[in-house]
């Protein structure tokens, strides 16, 4: 247990940590470039280098082991002239591309140099030309002029992707990064090499020139592509999301997610469908979110609970679930419940799941818990029915089960697309997309995350739960919740799994099921009278 | 007709036409001019609000005060004209002349104590 | 003269004076006023109604008036709400009017000498009360503006015409009083016995130099002209009396004012500078005793016309020279100093006139 | 450095008697318009539509994009400016080029002179000198609000070549 | 003071059955006097003003929570638009301030720059206010002639910033430009100007009895009271205060130069506006100096995390464009803390209070507008007197909408 | 330069001086609200102080930053001593009241008004704690941080003197 000082604090720090780790212990800063705490350490940029007493030189902070009675001075007038110097360095050759590079605004490079450096050039030469604009797979590009070779890529592929696809060439100042011949840089994984760029040599085709980094705003969400659930900043410009980053997570994807995931966004910004509709007298109307639901209403009212069949999804997220089971062991005990859902899918062992839902082990363990019994969605049958409540919309329907529903008096859709479900519906009720409400999903291990709200929906668009909620009410079987963070909060209360969470404890990492200590107060009771409110979960 | 009205004639004539003139222009105006009342252009002006007060109220007593100076004073005036217009034909007449001055003197003396007298008594301070 | 011919001159007359002399007078001068104005602040003034294009900018003179005209004519004219909507339509002409009837005993050319029966070519009336029917008419012309600023509902409008009746009775006695002196001398109250009488002996500003100060004081106070628009100040009350006038109603309340103007410089021209005589000339007479009509009557028109046009220069250039008084100190000037000194220029006069008899 | 009281006289009789400063106060506006009827003019007014105003050349007038050598916009659409702009009027949308030596280029390049406050802090935040204000156009009314949204045709309308060095190329 | 007598008091003062009705009166907030948007409700008893609610707030366009979500170099344009008479005074009062907090010194040469900036702004400022005087007074024409000289002015502020009002010409840690090379010959081209101009001026309207008569013992404040409501400029000084901020604790080199400050007897219109008029010249004084004492230099400060680096640099090393592009993504960072700076405005004190949370845009930004004090001052300084005589009080106050409304 | 302010308001009320500090030269004193008229008249009256002139009152809002979340600053001004000194209250949300120190200088009147409108400070005692920048029907207070930066809200039509 070795005992150094830092800048004058001391600490005691576990054999074998770094200088760096001991530093971050202690909120110290040291600029670094090529270390990455998800790689092994190379320290080839030097950036990180700190002044010690053991050795006459600076030592690079990454690399150098804790010792005994080590001092380090990570501010000093040595360590700051070594940074200026390591800087220039780096940006002899780098080309004044900032105006055109996306990496601008998030740029480690813009950081170090202004915080650390901030003056004049003072070498007037000819810059080292490299390929720019070089496409070395399906969604990167490389602009080997900006590289500044700290190899992060290189071990991303060998280390975590483990598909040896990038290498570097030649000496010296003509380095460069590149494919292995007749490579491409096509492993399921390649867009974190993005990420992992400190600077602008490697770019994301997908968000290419789309927008500046300074400009998006962001929040917190999970990727919905499978039922691995990696933790995500959903980065909008202008109200629409622009891209995925993967967000650490220790629980479940460290720094990484996989492309699929990565560019699912754009799957979710066509076809949205906002504006519920009703069919009065055969014909599809237009209709206030109101009437649409007085409208559904009525169908499920009349037609009474037995005659239903409902589909639901599990892409709700845990909330959605709870008010839905609670909807069905209410008003619609008695209806035919079947889980939907997208078909299952490639996996493999880094991140990739099998299930293509977010959110089956929580709609699942909710339902469980409150008692409502479903079958999975292909033993649908609609004998003695005449209506479908149908949750969601990409359930994988074949053609077979849409002439069943097709068939029923009443279809009720709740649904976010232009799907050949919406064209069925005899009533259509517009969902929110992940990105658009605020809830949780639990992944196929359990880990119960956040989603935030981060895109405003229109105002005609409800969540699921919502709707739920609504109905619920309307039938007589009233409850009400305000916020997400309520209906939460009663989940919690009810769900045992879910005991002892709240939204401020799930915190960033997220909690894992059974792993809650159960609430030191209960949470309040739901109350089963009054309004809904117009405040939508 | 009686010579001394006959002058008072184009009085008569040219004050109808001046009225009658007016009345066109005034009127000219109501025929050419649009007519697209809306409330903002009908209320009062007041500084771009909605008038705070209505002006139909008793205004200050100072301003009858300015009237009654102007009623007594303007009288006064006029009993001079007749003298002034005859005063040099007065001091021909070497018997009336001294009459004839020391009068208005007399009648100027009064006017102007009454003038002195409401000075004093503050009839002209406005605070 | 007949009936018949009384009113056939009249008719003319109207036409000719009042219709192509004033009016046109009144309007030249709203466009005088901006240019002289302008000059004045190192402005160019209207010069954009260039009805002739560019080639003659002078014809921006002519399309100025005539583009304000229309422009007057074709703008809207609206009422203020509850307020007294017949009053607020006649106010206008109770303020154009009595300025226009004021022209009625202005002569401004040679007429029959004093004691000769003749008619008078440039005088509408031959009136022998003379100048005291322009008393009464300007007096009435405080109706105008009294009237328009009660019916027009607004405290602003209140607040200016009762600072017009105030300001224009106070005036008035001043400006009745300021001329006595000149009755004295020239021994009458009809103008064109005085302008006779002062090509005989010394025009009225070498025997009345007070009272020409006085006069052209309480004149231009009586015309609402700055330093004297107080009823109008725009900085405490926006427009005061006309604050809710519009379009031609507006117009004519100006045109009225103009008139006024115009009016007061043809009084002075009249009583202080000798009206249309021309010093050193006499004027020759026929043997009935009336004017021989002839060039020199041309000339003596236009030199009317020239004091006249002084006079009114004068004014504008003091309107756009001098800040204004203020309420108190405006009645405490035409009360305490301009009255007295009044009275004491009478005094003087007829103590001089007394001494020298 | 010091505390002096200000020159304050009471009037003097003269003065007091209006007449003499009236008279004063006439000779200077007599004196002017006098000048400006027939002498020298001293007339501050600018007849507008026939004289213009010459504005100095650091005029913050209407917008305009800079060319290259090869007459393409010089933008690369880093969007610095619409960072930098206090009012946040400058739309960009940027796009790839393809092939050329700089691959990014504005698609549309579109400025809102209603919202614009003309401060400048565009031209300054460039990095390329491709946006200036020194059009010496001030910008025109319109009576529609779409005609003040200029986009970067009309920018380029008097766009000017830029011969500003960039990139540090040729040292 | 003038004394701000209770309403009833002044009615019981008259004879009860010959009282008459009150007139409430709106002046504003659209009234030819409001020059900046303001209101009083009038109290009248017939000329006399009995009673004046002062209310301000028609101009408030929340400069200070704009202020919160911008830069710190992105303030500048909204600071123009405060005091708008003399944009360039708000423009160096609120570069300092920042450069207060960061604890930087701005180069020699700017400071002069800065100097020479607010002081023809103080002209400006000046010879708008006391032509807007002459003009509440109905004297259209000096209004004209100072407007003219100003806008010699401004054409000399139009060359050196490229704008009229919208200068925006200082940064946190110094110019946009430097002078121009024809700088100093435009300023006395126009300073000749403004100086033939305000000879007319002072001839129409300084020793005319009419414009002395609106003007002496109208609207006059004590010492004591004007100090108590936080006077400051030429309205402090009238009343005999000399405080000046520029003397009393100077800022950029105004302990470097020769001026007097102008101080009034009475407080009352005439002594502000015989102070505005002699501050004037004390401004040229001012400027002359500042001309003969800087010499070439700098203008910023050298150092690229506050100032842009140079277009040259910007364009051609990576250097520049990098510091050039952390200053215009994230702006000036300033160390947390809070600061209040203080300058001497055409109006009198302008202060900013800043507070900065470390980032690159300001937590608060707070204006202390030098007319604000003076405008609550008002109300006591009008009631009592005539209608006509709050235009001439109301002008040499010198509100301006912009600053005090924010 | 005015160290000797803050030692004499320590001197003088030790138990209202909460904290305080010399920034940039800036002497700043805490103080605890319940003394707060005490200290402005004790600066104010004392020949040694004499801070005749109030230069400025306005409150900051530390949402997210601190607690108490509000703070009321005040800076003062001698014009005889030349010295200057900023004071500071510290009010939480809950509890957002000051008492006025418009009995001690007239001039905070208006500078009140402004933080009550901006901050919904309260100056307990002030003579007219009325909206001054907003309008009177606005809801809320613009200033603080959880006001949104661009919180529409209806303009209502100007009420008449009449109507009230």
């Amino acid at each position: 247990m070795p005992t150094m000082t830092i800048d004058g604090q001391e600490i005691t720090v576990d054999r074998g940590t770094t200088v760096l780790q001991a530093a971050t212990q202690l909120g110290i800063d040291i600029p670094t470039f090529c270390y990455h705490p998800g790689l092994t350490i190379v320290a080839n940029c030097r950036m990180c280098l700190v002044d010690t007493n053991k050795s006459p030189k600076p030592l690079p902070a990454c690399h150098a082991t804790a010792m005994d009675g080590m001092e380090v001075w990570t501010q000093n007038e040595k360590v700051q002239k070594v940074r200026k110097s390591v800087l220039e360095f780096i940006l002899v050759n780098h080309p004044v591309d900032c105006p055109i590079c996306d990496q601008a605004g998030e740029c480690v490079l813009q950081d170090h140099y202004f915080n650390f450096s901030a003056q004049p050039s003072r070498l007037f030469h000819r810059k080292q030309h490299k390929p720019k604009a070089k496409v070395l797979g399906p969604d990167i590009m490389l602009d080997a002029e900006r590289c500044i070779l700290c190899t992060r890529c290189v071990r991303f592929c060998d280390e975590i992707a483990k598909t040896p696809q990038l290498t570097v060439v030649n000496r010296g100042e003509h380095s460069e990064i590149t494919t292995f011949p007749g490579e491409e840089l096509d492993n399921p994984y390649a867009i974190n090499v993005v990420d992992i760029c400190p600077v602008g040599a490697l770019t994301s085709r997908d968000f290419r020139f789309q927008t500046r980094v300074w400009f998006l705003q962001t929040g917190r969400s999970v990727c919905p592509e499978c039922s691995k659930g990696c933790t995500i900043r959903v980065d909008t410009f202008e109200g629409v999301p622009r891209r995925y980053k993967p967000a650490h997570n220790p629980q479940v994807n460290d720094w990484w997610m996989c492309d699929t995931g990565r560019l699912s966004y754009s799957d979710y910004l066509d076809n949205r469908m906002e504006g519920p509709t009703t069919t009065v007298d055969g014909k599809r109307r237009v209709a206030d979110t109101e009437s649409a639901v007085r409208g559904a209403v009525e169908i499920l009212r009349k037609e009474g609970a037995g005659k239903v069949v409902v589909v639901v999804s599990p892409w709700f997220t845990n909330e959605d679930a709870y008010l839905t089971a609670r909807l069905l062991k209410g008003p619609l005990s008695g209806a035919a419940v079947y889980m939907g859902g997208r078909p299952d899918g490639v996996q493999d062992d880094i991140l990739i799941e099998a299930d293509k839902n977010p959110n089956r082990r929580g709609v699942a363990e909710i339902f469980n818990a409150v008692g409502v019994s479903y079958a999975p969605l292909s033993a649908l049958s609609t004998a003695g029915k005449t209506t479908a409540l149908i949750f969601g919309d990409n359930h994988g329907l074949s053609d077979a089960q849409r002439d069943l529903l097709g068939g029923l008096d009443h279809r009720i859709v709740v649904g976010a697309f232009m799907t050949p479900l919406w064209r069925q519906a005899t009533v259509f009720l517009p969902a929110r997309i992940h990105w658009e409400k605020d809830g949780s999903f639990t992944n196929v291990d359990g880990v119960v995350q956040r989603l935030e709200r981060v895109v405003k929906a229109a105002a005609t668009a409800k969540s699921d739960g919502w709707y739920s909620m609504k109905m619920g009410y309307a039938l007589g079987g009233g409850y009400r919740f305000d916020t997400p963070g309520a209906v939460f909060d009663a989940l919690c209360h009810d769900v045992p799994g879910f005991a002892g969470m709240s939204y401020s404890r799930l915190g960033d990492h997220g909690m894992v099921l059974g792993s809650g200590e159960p609430p030191l107060v209960p949470s309040p009771d739901v109350a089963t009278d009054g309004p809904a409110l117009e405040a939508a979960p | 007709m009686d010579p001394n009205y006959a002058p008072y004639v184009p009085v008569v004539i040219i004050g109808i036409l001046v009225v009658g003139l007016a009345a066109v222009i005034l009127l000219a105006n109501r025929f050419l001019g649009p007519r697209r009342t809306t409330r903002e252009k009908a209320i009062p002006y007041e500084s771009g609000v909605d008038p705070v007060s209505t002006p139909r109220q008793r205004f200050s007593v100072k301003f009858y005060m300015t009237a009654m100076l102007f009623l007594i004073f303007d009288l006064e005036v006029v009993f001079i004209y007749p003298w002034a217009a005859r005063y040099s034909e007065f001091l021909r007449d070497n018997a009336f002349a001294p009459i004839a001055f020391w009068g208005m003197m007399f009648f100027v003396t009064i006017l102007s104590l009454g003038l002195l007298y409401e000075w004093k008594r503050g009839a002209m301070d406005w605070e | 003269m007949s009936m018949g011919e009384l009113i056939l001159w009249g008719l003319v007359k109207f036409v000719c004076i009042v219709l192509g002399w004033v009016m046109l007078v009144a309007t030249v001068l709203t466009l005088m006023e901006r240019k002289q104005s302008a000059a004045m602040q190192n402005r160019v003034g209207p010069n954009r109604a260039l009805i002739f294009g560019k080639k003659f900018p002078l014809s921006a003179f002519l399309g100025q008036i005539l583009a304000d005209a229309l422009k007057v004519l074709f703008k809207e004219d609206y009422e203020p709400v509850n307020g007294n909507k017949w009053l607020h339509r006649i106010a206008p002409a109770l303020g154009l009017i009595p300025a226009m009837l004021m022209w009625l005993v202005i002569p401004f050319g040679p007429g029959p000498p004093p004691g000769v029966e003749g008619h008078h070519w440039f005088q509408m009336a031959d009136l022998n009360v003379g100048i005291i029917f322009i008393f009464a008419i300007a007096s009435m012309s405080v109706y105008g503006a009294t009237i328009g600023a009660w019916a027009s509902n607004s405290a602003f409008s209140l607040l200016g015409g009762l600072r017009t009746a105030a300001q224009m009775i106070s005036y008035e006695v001043t400006l009745g009083l300021s001329l006595v002196g000149i009755f004295m001398i020239y021994g009458s109250v009809q103008l064109n016995d005085i302008i006779w009488a002062q090509g005989d002996m010394a025009w009225g500003i070498v025997t009345q130099p007070l009272a020409f100060v006085l006069f052209m004081v309480a004149a231009v106070a009586e015309t609402k002209r700055a330093p004297f628009d107080l009823p109008e100040a725009e900085s405490e009350l926006a427009a005061g009396y006309f604050t809710e006038y519009s379009s031609m109603r507006f117009a004519v309340f100006s045109l009225g004012e103009f008139i006024g103007i115009v009016a007061v410089a043809a009084i002075a021209a009249c009583v202080f500078l000798g009206g249309w005589q021309i010093p050193w000339v006499e004027t020759p007479l026929l043997a009935d005793g009336t004017v021989d009509y002839g060039w020199l009557t041309v000339a003596q028109v236009a030199i009317f016309l020239v004091k006249m046009v002084f006079i009114i220069w004068l004014q504008m250039q003091i309107r756009w020279t001098l800040p204004r008084f203020r309420y108190d100190q405006l009645m405490k000037l035409g009360w305490v100093y301009l009255l007295p000194l009044a009275i004491f220029n009478l005094v003087i006069t007829a103590l001089v006139m007394y001494v020298l008899r | 450095m010091a505390t002096v009281q200000v020159e304050r006289r009471e009037l003097t009789l003269a003065e007091k008697l209006y007449i003499p400063e009236v008279v004063r106060g006439l000779v200077v506006t007599t004196r002017q318009m006098l000048k400006n009827a027939f002498g020298k003019k001293d007339v501050a007014t600018i007849q507008y539509p026939e004289v213009k105003k010459v504005y100095p050349d650091r005029f913050r007038g209407r917008h305009r994009l800079t060319t290259r050598e090869d007459g393409t916009v010089r933008c690369v659409a880093c969007m610095l400016c619409s960072t930098a702009c206090p009012a946040k009027c400058i739309h960009i949308v940027a796009g790839d080029r393809g092939g050329a030596d700089v691959e990014k280029y504005p698609i549309s390049f579109e400025i809102d002179l209603l919202v614009c406050v003309y401060c400048g802090f565009c031209e300054e935040a460039c990095p390329c000198d491709a946006i200036r204000m020194d059009s010496g156009r001030h910008p025109l009314p319109s009576f529609s609000r779409d005609k003040q949204r200029i986009h970067k045709v009309q920018l380029l309308e008097d766009g000017v070549r830029s011969i500003a060095r960039q990139g540090g190329e040729g040292t | 003071m003038a004394v701000a007598l209770d309403p009833n008091e002044k009615l019981a003062k008259q004879d009860d059955h010959l009282h008459s009705e009150y007139m409430t009166v709106a002046m504003g907030p659209s009234h030819p006097a409001t020059h900046g948007t303001m209101q009083m409700i009038l109290t009248l008893d017939g000329e006399t003003v009995v009673d004046a609610d002062v209310k301000i707030g028609y101009l408030h366009r929340g400069f200070e929570k704009m202020a919160e979500v911008v830069q710190y170099n992105q303030v500048i344009p909204y600071t123009d638009r405060l005091n708008y008479v003399s944009p360039l005074c708000n423009n160096v009062g609120y570069s300092l301030a920042v450069e207060k907090a960061l604890g930087i010194d701005v180069p020699d040469r700017c400071k002069y720059i800065r100097m020479i900036c607010c002081e023809i702004s103080r002209v400006t400022d000046h010879l708008t206010a006391l032509g807007a005087g002459a003009l509440e007074l109905g004297g259209f024409t000096p209004f004209l002639y100072a407007v003219q000289a100003r806008e010699e002015l401004w054409n000399v502020v139009e060359e050196l910033t490229g704008a009229r009002m919208t200068t925006s010409y200082t940064r946190v840690g110094g110019l946009r430009h430097d002078l121009t090379d024809t700088f100093e010959a435009s300023y006395r081209h126009a300073h000749a100007e403004v100086v033939r101009l305000m000879v007319d001026v002072d001839k129409l309207l300084t020793r005319n009895r009419i414009f002395y008569d609106r003007m002496a013992g109208v609207g006059a404040i004590s010492a004591e009271d004007a100090v108590d409501f936080g006077f400051s400029g030429p309205c402090l000084r009238s009343t005999g205060v000399d405080y000046d901020v520029r003397v009393a604790a100077p800022y950029l080199h105004y302990d470097r130069v020769e001026f007097d400050v102008p101080v009034g007897s009475t407080g009352d219109n005439y002594d502000r506006y015989l102070c505005r008029l002699a501050e004037i010249t004390q401004s040229f004084r001012i400027i002359d100096q500042c001309f003969a004492q800087m010499e070439p230099g700098p203008v910023n400060v050298d150092d690229w995390t506050v100032v842009l680096p140079p277009k040259e640099q910007v364009y051609n090393t990576i250097e520049g464009m990098i510091a050039h592009f952390k200053l215009v993504m994230e702006g000036v960072k300033v160390p947390s803390g809070e600061v209040y700076s203080y300058t001497e405005a055409g109006n009198g004190e302008l202060g900013y209070y800043i507070v900065s949370d470390g980032s690159g845009r300001p937590w608060r930004v707070k204006v202390r507008p030098p007319c604000f004090s003076m405008m609550q001052a008002l109300r006591p300084m009008i009631v009592g007197s005539l209608l006509a005589d709050i235009v001439p009080t109301f002008d040499t106050i010198n509100m301006i909408g912009g600053e005090i409304d924010r | 330069m005015s160290q000797a302010v803050i030692d004499a308001v320590k001197a003088r009320f030790p138990e209202a001086v909460e904290e305080t500090h010399a920034w940039r030269g800036d002497d700043t004193l805490v103080i605890a609200r319940d003394f707060l008229v005490d200290v402005c008249r004790f600066l104010k009256d004392d020949p040694a102080m004499d801070f005749k002139m109030p230069i400025d009152v306005c409150g900051v809002d530390y949402l997210g930053h601190r607690t108490p979340r509000f703070e009321v600053v005040y800076h003062l001004y001698s014009v005889t001593k030349r010295h200057r000194v900023r004071l500071k209250v510290r009010v939480s949300e809950d509890d957002c009241r000051v008492p006025t120190v418009t009995t001690v200088w007239k001039g905070v009147n208006w500078y009140e008004r402004e933080a009550w409108d901006m901050y919904g400070v309260v100056f307990e005692g002030h003579p007219k704690l009325e909206r001054i920048l907003m309008y009177e029907e606005f809801e809320g207070h613009p200033l603080r941080k959880d006001y949104p930066q661009r919180g529409y809200q209806l303009l209502m039509p100007m009420p008449t003197l009449m109507d009230r």
